[in-house]
Formats: structure tokens, C-alpha cells, sequence
């Protein structure tokens, strides 16, 4: 069992013909993951690393039976992209876009509620279940990062989660799911909508969430763990505690407003419904030994 | 991004909204000639909030006061270049009216309150039922008998109830049209006729729609620093700081780390710059806005997938040669091609090292002027 | 039993305080329906025929438990009248604003599907149980017209449905339950989708159905008979047989476009499916003698 | 209300759609003198299908056609006033495009074709599987990804794909913000670079939306009759045919109804008049449009609720008095207020009937000259 895919989830990628397309759907089936299918308007009939291309995520769902969507178009078109994949029945998607307006980025986000999507991203470097799968462009080859194991993974950030994940392994364990959420302020979904399957998910023994200051993702998953619908032990990192207020720390995302949403606050919220909290990321290998008893 | 009250209010104004008359003034002159009758409100456009405690917002009563204190206002330490001169406006009421979006549902959300020039956020947490919230969806839009709810959930009836719920509706233009992730009316004045008037105007219009508000390019005022403006220019994320520990890392997430762990250890930041996702290749000049700060040392960590280890470091060792930096420069370079980055780095004269903490500590230590 | 509304129906009346609120609220009243608010912005604490007025639906639903809502607003508010009444929670609308923009009635059709809520209307005169309540304006008090009885009626025309109905009751029966679904082109709710509800009415022994020329209306009635959905007997009347192609008859949606929509193709589908079909209104109280038997 | 195709294309081009180069002739000189090459295209601006069989657009080759043809339309029985002369231009293919309002799911529907000139609902009959369809829901508008499925699912490729999808996206814009009924390109001629080019053009605004298009007010030529125009201008709902018997009812349905039994009994309508909702009180005007006509009868119809027969009857008895017609009337009065109604008619001299099938009998032998 894994979160989000494994290998049987059938992945189409729409902006299969671009630069990053095409070198992330090569590792994408490296890796393992089944990519089925790509999507690019007027290139239909054509291939990429094997993998047919078609003129709209539809035409590569009649032909190939997609379920879910890994997006890599330029921000301004992402919510487009998230629409095609939504009206074609897709409920799993993955946008890396950096960038997407605001407005576009909520309309994405309560058209994913109504429809009971999920959009992984933007700005993210997607899903990877490290050894089987991946929806993103994560550098699994880094093995002192992307080891498999038992602990999931959870973060807004890209390059802070390798510094991490690369400490969860130097403490001598492995990820089993790592799911991106993304920096932008308003996210496809959220962390604490991934607890109930990590909840359920029997290879995963422990939760390292990455979070930062602004926005409530942290005070919503310290919520979850008060309200006992995730019982697995958790360890959280926040950056920017001695972050200034008011001032945005490069995520769209990273900004504390008007006293709430500061980094302090979300470590003492989680520590005070029974997470850990490593101040630094070196510390996280040792709150994991600790919470787990091993 | 953030603007300017005269903006914003020109901004309401071309929505149709009623604001005070008034003159930007760039001279204390401008300030007294304006035809906008006595008393006047002399009001410093600074961008930080609080401006009424901290006196740069004053009413004058005349043209002695009027010329002193927009004398003042131009000379003091917050850097003001321009003075909104409006006419005082005779209110019954203030209230407050604003409209942000709602990251956990994807909608708008209008927030509301009878009693202005609060301190919203203050008041979200002492006394969140004098809060009316309404979500709106951004597709849908503000329907007016959502306006009208807004309205009477304040207690206002008659002329003001239509004046306001119509003020909304603008505001909610405004919003959109602007891809504001906040615009505010704080206070929003009641007159005795129950119309309402725009007492004060704040927009922040989303970085990432920019592009479609071309109109409205932040100038050198929008950023704290010049190099924070010609960052900006560049498209690399960069806040300003005053310490002497210059960050140039890739990553927002990352990079926030490192300032945390610098202050950790008793350092004090320069800069904050992030030179990942697409301006990875820009290194010579992420670290020629990074020596403009003449910091004691630059702290370079990156743990990057597409931002690739190998190019960064080709960027770094070109901006070493070309640049030729008098300070101190710590490496910490890894991800995707790190074994060629080392590699570049050392042929460089640079000392590469792999753990981001060990790297801080160093730099801390190198802008006490330890040794490695 | 009863379709739509009945006694126990608790009705807020949007647009109460207007000359036509105040004289079908009394009506509405007299006959027997529960009025138990009223809406008019701006008029909360004033009362209308002993019925409490509130600023918002919402007011007035927290108040007095509504939960359908009579809407006298000119047409060009009908839109933001309907969609006020959705979001307090409403899911029994009539409008019988006369002059909807096209799109604002489509877009309070999709937002009704959407909500599962039913609109009738608009261009219509309303919903009425001859004896027991209604929504809407009906001469109920025309005794040769709005009797009592076990025959439903639903309709797309008002002063042709006093000359049907009559008809009804000129041939020994009453009406049970009459739905005017309007004469727009975009009603909010449609004929076949009453069939199931007066299917189920003990007290509704056959439908008369009284169209027109222009849309799908009465071709979707037929198809509900051909699919065995609706098997009560039904009687129809489907004026504009003789009208010229492509010329609007009067109602916005009585229109013929290229060879479909015509008023004999409708009752050919109608009468293949099963109906009896009357040419004249004189015809429809024998018909339903012949359908009922008796 | 349906627009000429000139009015059509006027709103293509503001959209940024491409329309042929045109003059718009009111005189034949015109049509020969305009800027546009040869040959050229003459397109008589009426409103009706199957202009090109009935020989009202044809092409010039060269000035002594343009003239000869242009003369010959503007002398037609068709009452050609303007002419739109065109461009012809070079396609290398047509296809048919047309958005619309689906009343089943309350959204925009698109049409298409991959075969232009059609006969869309023709085609619906015979072919419907040539017909590509997308809903649009009206609230979110039409997305790109939509626009694209469409020029797709048409078999286009390579730069066609790209410029019917924009043509698209332009169309959805005109439709939406003209509160059309339908707008529709029939043929969009697609040229040997890809670009495609609005051939003929297709626009009709609901009536109930009119308000909100003041600019596009219809003029005289977009009705059958002076009478029609001026009932329009009334807001009363008319229809001009060439019978004897002038229609004077209430309610939509029943005047349709009315219209049907007339045609049953062998009877000719002159005029389909409403005066019904909010009418009603307009029975002076309505008669004196129905005497228009000259008829050999007025027939009178009505069961009303809101429309009360006691004010109708009122209206009427001061229209008799007023117009004083000449031709017999017979009246049918039913509804609220009818005993009153009855009586104000007697008093007027008109012998009141109760059953409409009984008054259509009598009109229908009174124009034929027949006795009550």
C-alpha cells in the first residue's frame, strides 16, 4: 500500500513534449511508475520515451485509461491543465507549476472540493514513494535522500525536503511516502488531508511533516492529532521562527499576518497536541528515534 | 505586492467607490496649496501599518500646520516621498471592509465589522463575533444579496445598508479585477446621508498575476533597499536585512532555514536571497546584488533537483572570477551533480562542505571574524 | 398527499412589501398555505398581512423555519432572489418573474441542479393544490376553473391554463395538484421531472399536460411514458399547430428552430408514446373521460 | 431579436475575430465603388435562412455585374435596404460554428462542424454524429482546454487547431456579453495559412436582455411591418400575417391557442397581438394597431388573473368609443372581474361571449362576411 500512486496507478502527462516533460517522464519510468500516456494540443500521434502523446488529457483517458495527472505547463496555464484533467474525470493530479495566480490557484482548489479531487501542487516537487513511484521531479537518485522505509513525509517546500529527508535517513530510517503540498498559499490540498491515509497506510510507522510559517496547514494537522484521527507518532519541522513579521520568506506561501501564522506558534500548536518538534533539521533523526522507541 | 493608499484609492475610484478629495503631494508646498479646504489630513504613503500611532498621519488646521508637519513628514526617518493631502471628511460612523481569499475552501472571503480602524487580526482573536465573514465564489462572484447580508449582518439599516452593500460590490470588482490577495477599507466612512466613503485604502495585488497589471509596475518605493528593487527587477526573491551574513541559497524553504539557523547560532543576516528554481543559472548575479551589501561573509547552501548542484557551482566559481569577492565565502552545495559541483568548487579555491549546519556555524564564525 | 406544496409547506414570500407581495401574500393565505415570512431588504420588523418581514432570506429562514420561498422581484432580480433562497437552504422555489435574461434563468437552472433544488418558473403564475394552498397568482376563487379534484395539471401558459382547466372541470373533474413550469425557454424545473411525483400522488389519477410549440418539454414527457416512468393516464394540449416556422408565438420559448420544437411533432411523440392528445381545449375533458373510463 | 450579419460581424471584430473586408451599401454605387478587388461578394442584409437559394448573396466579377446585381437586389421583393459587400476570400475549407443556450442543463452549448454552409439542424437529423458538442457551464465560461477539444475533436491540426480554438474563445465573449441567444459562424472559412475568417455571422440578444444592449436598439428593418415596429416599440407582443382577422387576446398561450382554432375554422389572422401581463391596461393602442390592418373582424380573447377582465373591458369600451371601428368585434372576457367585464361590454354595445371556441366560430363567419 502506498499514499496517492504506486505502480498501478496509470499516469498521463500533460506538457509531455517540453524540456521538463520529457526528462521527467523518462525518470518518472525509471523509477517504476506506469506512465501511460502524455498530452500535448497538435502533437497527438506522436511518442515520448514510448509513451503515446494526445491532443486532450480525454482523448488520452478514452485511449489509454488514465487516472491520474502529472502536469508540467507554465503557471499561467495550470489551472487550465487542472480543468482538462478534472473534466476528464481525473481526481488525482499533480501540478509543479511555480507561479499560479492566486485567483486560478482557488478556483483550482474549490473546484477540487466539489468534485472530490486531489491537486497535489503548485509549486511542488510532487509525490514519490521512494523505490516504486513517483508524480514530480525528485532526484531519487540521491540515496542518501530517497531511501524506501517506513516514515511519511509531508512538506510545503522543495530543497528544505531533501535537507530533511536526508536527516530522517542519516537516523536510520527510510521514507515510504513523500507527498508535496506545495509553497503557495493556497495549495490543491492539504496536509491534514493526507493524515487519515497515512493513518491507514501499514507501511508507514511515523509522520515527519514540513512545514513553515504562514497559512493554518500546521495548525490544522495539530488539530487532527488532538482530535485523535491521526494516532501515529509525528514529527514536525517549521522554518522560519526567527522569521520578521509581515514579510514574506520566498514561498508565496511563507508569510505571517497580523500575529497568526507565525512559525512559533504552529511548533507550539503541534507540540502541545503531542508532536515533536525539531527546531533544526539535524534533530529530526533523534525525535524520530525517540517517538518510535527505536 | 503591495500598494501605495493613493493607489488603492484610485483603484475604488475607477471602481465607482466615493473617496475623499484629494492631492498627492511630493513637496510641503503641494501639501499647503491644495484647494481641499481646512482642516486638512496629511497622510505619509509608507508602506507599513500603524501609521496614525507612529505620526505619520496628521491632521492640519491650517497653512502653518499644514507646511510644519508636511515639512516634518518629508524629513523624517521613514522615507516619505509622498504625502495623500485629503480633505476631512465629516463622518457619522466608521466600519471596516475588506476582502482576501480563503485558502481552505478556495473562495473569497468577506470580512466586515461595524466598527472601524480596528485592528482586524486583534480582533479575530478578542472578540471574533463582532467578525461578519462571507464566502463568495470567485467564479460566481459577489452576488448582491450576498452584499445585502454583509450589510444588515452590521446592524445598518436604511440609506447606509445600500451605500455599503454597493461599496462591497465595488470592493469586490476591485478584488478581482486587481488579483488583490487583500483589499481593505479601513475605516470606511458613514456620512450623515448614509453614503459611504472610502476613509483609507490598502491593495495587495498577487506577485504571481503581476503580468496582467503591467499598469501598475512596483517602483524603486514598493522595496526597502535598492538592491531589494533591482533583485526584484531580476525575478530572484530577496528581503533585505542589516546583519553582515549575505545568503545566497536556493530554495524558499531552504534558504528560511539557514536565516533560522544563522540567528541560532548568533549571526546576524544581510540579505536573504534565493537564487533556485529558475534562476539557477543566475549566480554571478545573485552574488553581485550580495556583495553590494558588503557583507563580512556570503553563505551559499543548496540541496537542488532541477536547480542543478553542477551548474550552480559553474555559476559560482564564473561570479568568483569575474567579481573577485574580498570576503569570505562558505559553500554548501548539493543535489543533482554535486560530485562535479565539489569538484568546480574547489577548483575555485573554495572549501566545499556537505552539512548546511556545519556551513552556518562557519559563516557565523567567519563574520566574528574567527577562522574556518 | 400533495406535489410540491401543501398546507404544512412553510413559505417566506421574497418581495412581500411589493404591491404584488401584499396582494398574493393574502391570497396565498386565505386559501389556506402557510406564509410564515416575508423579505424585503431594508423592511425587517415590519409585518405584511400579520406575516414578520426580515432584511435576508437567511433572517428569515433563522426566524420562522421556512423552507420554500414565493418570488415577487422584478425579472431583472429574479437571479439574485433564486440564488439568495438556494444558499438560505431552500430547495422549493417559484418565480414568476415575467422577462428573465436568458442566461440568468440558465444559470439559476444549473446552480438548481447543481443544489438538487427545484425552481418553477419563471413567466409563470405558480403552483397550486385547488383548495388547500398555493404558491403563486391563481383566481382560485373562479370556482369553474380551480375545483378540487384528482386530475394534475402542469403547464407552460397562465390564461391558457384557466381556459384548459375549465375544460378539466366542464367535463366532471378537479385538479389536484397544477405545476406552471412557465413560458420561458430556460425554466427552472421541467415537465418530466414533476411525472415521478404525480406517479406517486394517491390523490392524482391522471395528468393533463398543457404545451407548446418551441423546446424538449413535451418530448421528454413522452419519453418518460415510452420508458414506462410515468404510467397514469395523461392528457395533452399542445397549442401553436398551425403556427409559422420560426416565429416566437407570444412566449419567449414558443418557437420552432429548423423542423424541431414544432407543436405537431410534439403531439405525434406524445400520442405515439401513449397520451391522448387533444386539438382543441374543448377536447381534453373528453379525453380524459375516454383515458379514465369514467 | 436577430441581428443582420453586419451587425454580427461588427461584434466578431470587436471580439478580435477576423471578418472579410466590407462596405456596407445603401445605394448601388456603393456596392461597385467600394475598395475590395474583384470579384466580390454582394450579401443582401435581410432577416431570413437561405439567402444564398433564394439568390440574395451572389458574386461580382467585375463593376457591370456589381452594378447590375446590386440593382436587382435592392429592387427585390425582399425589401433589401443595405447590402454588405465583401471580400471574397480564398479558403481552403469551411466549418460551422455556433454557440447556444442548452435549456436541459442551464448552460452554453457549442456546435460545431467540420463541414461549413450547413444546415446545422438539418444535419442534427441526418448526421449527428458529424456534430461536435461541448457544454459550457455559463459561470465559469468557456475554458481553453473546451476550445481546444472542440477544434480537435473537428480532425483540425497544426496552426487551424490553434486559430478555430481563439475563434472560439472570441465567439464564447461575443455570445456572453451580447446575452445571446445564439451566435453562430456558418462558415468560418479557414485560409491556406491556418488563420480563419468569419464568413457569415449569426446573432441573436434575448429579448429580456435588451436592456443591457441600448447600442444595438432594432431598427424598423428588423420587423415584418410598420405596425410590428411600432408594437415592439409598445412592448407589445405582435405578429404581422395577411389575414382578416385581427387577434386581440391575453396570454401568450391563449393567443396561440386562439390563433390555432381561427386556422381550424378556416379562418385568415391578420395580426397576432398579446395585450396580456403587463399590457393589459394598454386596450386603446392595442386596438387601435389591431384597425391597422384594416380587418373584417377584431377578436377578442381573454382569461386573465393578474390581467384583469374588468379593466380590459374598460380599455376596450374606451377604445370604441375612441377608434370608433368599423369592422365588427367579438369579445370573450373571462377571469377576475368578469360578471364587471360583461356588463361594461354590454354597455358598450357588444354582445359578450363566455366560450372561446363559440368566439373564434363567430369571427371566423363574420369575415366571411357572415352574421353573427
Amino acid at each position: 500500500m502506498s499514499i496517492f500512486i504506486d505502480r498501478s496507478t496509470r499516469v498521463v502527462v500533460q506538457g509531455i513534449t517540453g524540456s521538463e516533460g520529457v526528462f521527467w517522464t523518462r525518470h518518472m519510468i525509471d523509477l517504476g511508475s506506469s506512465v501511460v500516456s502524455g498530452v500535448t494540443p497538435g502533437k497527438e500521434g506522436q511518442s515520448v520515451e514510448g509513451v503515446p502523446v494526445f491532443h486532450t488529457v480525454r482523448n488520452a483517458v478514452a485511449a489509454t485509461g488514465a487516472d491520474a495527472a502529472m502536469i508540467f505547463v507554465p503557471p499561467r496555464m495550470a489551472m487550465d491543465a487542472v480543468m482538462e484533467a478534472m473534466d476528464a474525470g481525473i481526481r488525482k493530479i499533480v501540478t509543479v507549476a511555480d507561479g499560479i495566480p492566486l485567483h486560478e490557484a482557488a478556483i483550482i482548489r474549490a473546484r477540487a472540493l466539489e468534485l472530490g479531487a486531489r491537486v497535489v501542487g503548485g509549486n511542488t516537487s510532487g509525490v514519490i514513494n521512494p523505490g516504486f513511484a513517483m508524480m514530480g521531479m525528485f532526484p531519487y537518485w540521491i540515496e542518501r535522500v530517497y531511501k524506501p522505509g517506513r516514515i511519511g513525509v509531508m512538506t510545503r517546500s522543495g530543497s528544505l525536503t531533501n535537507e530533511v529527508t536526508a536527516m530522517v535517513v542519516r537516523g536510520g530510517y527510510g521514507v515510504s511516502s513523500l507527498i508535496g503540498v506545495g509553497g503557495d498559499p493556497v495549495p490543491g490540498s492539504r496536509f491534514a488531508e493526507y493524515l487519515p491515509d497515512f493513518q491507514a497506510d501499514p507501511d508507514t510507522d511515523a509522520v515527519v511533516v514540513i512545514g513553515e510559517l504562514g497559512g493554518t496547514m500546521e495548525e490544522e494537522v495539530a488539530a487532527a492529532l488532538r482530535a485523535g484521527t491521526f494516532r501515529k507518532p509525528l514529527v514536525a519541522f517549521i522554518g522560519g521562527r526567527t522569521a520578521p513579521e509581515g514579510r514574506r520568506m520566498g514561498h508565496a506561501g511563507a508569510i505571517t499576518s497580523g500575529g497568526s501564522g507565525s512559525a512559533l506558534d504552529k511548533a507550539r500548536a503541534l507540540e502541545s497536541a503531542g508532536a515533536l518538534v525539531a527546531d533544526r533539521p539535524s534533530a529530526v533523526g533523534e525525535l524520530l528515534r525517540k517517538a518510535l522507541g527505536r | 505586492m503591495k500598494f501605495h493608499e493613493w493607489q488603492a484609492k484610485e483603484a475604488f475610484a475607477a471602481a465607482g467607490m466615493a473617496v475623499p478629495r484629494s492631492v498627492l503631494a511630493e513637496h510641503p508646498d503641494a501639501a499647503v496649496a491644495a484647494d481641499l479646504g481646512w482642516p486638512r489630513v496629511l497622510k505619509s504613503q509608507v508602506l507599513r501599518g500603524g501609521r496614525g500611532k507612529a505620526g505619520l498621519v496628521v491632521m492640519a488646521r491650517d497653512q502653518a500646520a499644514a507646511r510644519s508637519e508636511a515639512t516634518r513628514l518629508f524629513a523624517s526617518e521613514h522615507g516619505v516621498k509622498r504625502i495623500l493631502v485629503e480633505e476631512a471628511v465629516r463622518f457619522e460612523r466608521e466600519l471596516y471592509l475588506a476582502i482576501t481569499v480563503d485558502p481552505v475552501s478556495g473562495g473569497g472571503l468577506v470580512l466586515a465589522c461595524a466598527e472601524g480602524g480596528v485592528e482586524i487580526e486583534e480582533l479575530a482573536k478578542t472578540a471574533p463575533e463582532k467578525i461578519v465573514r462571507a464566502p463568495v465564489d470567485l467564479r460566481d462572484g459577489l452576488q448582491p444579496f450576498q452584499a445585502r447580508a454583509v450589510a444588515y449582518g452590521l446592524g445598518l439599516g436604511g440609506e447606509a445598508a445600500k451605500s455599503v452593500a454597493r461599496t462591497l460590490e465595488r470592493l469586490w470588482k476591485v478584488f478581482r479585477s486587481h488579483d488583490a490577495e487583500l483589499a481593505e477599507i479601513n475605516p470606511l466612512f458613514i456620512l450623515a446621508d448614509g453614503s459611504a466613503v472610502a476613509g483609507d485604502g490598502k491593495l495587495s495585488i498577487d506577485d504571481n498575476a503581476m503580468f496582467r497589471h503591467e499598469a501598475l509596475e512596483p517602483g524603486r518605493e514598493h522595496y526597502d533597499s535598492e538592491i531589494a528593487f533591482q533583485a526584484a527587477r531580476e525575478g530572484i526573491p530577496y528581503l533585505q536585512f542589516d546583519g553582515d551574513i549575505s545568503l545566497m541559497c536556493a530554495g524558499a524553504g531552504l534558504t528560511t532555514a539557514v536565516y533560522d539557523l544563522v540567528n541560532y547560532e548568533g549571526g546576524a543576516v544581510a540579505n536573504y536571497l534565493e537564487f533556485g528554481g529558475p534562476n539557477y543559472r543566475k549566480a554571478v548575479r545573485a552574488m553581485e546584488l550580495c556583495l553590494g551589501n558588503d557583507p563580512k561573509v556570503v553563505l551559499i547552501v543548496t540541496f537542488g533537483t532541477i536547480a542543478r548542484a553542477d551548474v550552480m557551482a559553474t555559476g559560482i566559481a564564473e561570479a568568483i572570477e569575474k567579481l573577485k569577492p574580498r570576503c569570505p565565502i562558505v559553500a554548501c552545495i548539493r543535489g543533482t551533480g554535486e560530485e562535479e559541483a565539489q569538484a568546480t568548487l574547489r577548483a575555485a579555491g573554495l572549501e566545499p562542505l556537505s552539512d548546511t549546519e556545519e556551513a552556518v556555524r562557519m559563516a557565523v564564525r567567519l563574520s566574528r571574524g574567527g577562522a574556518r
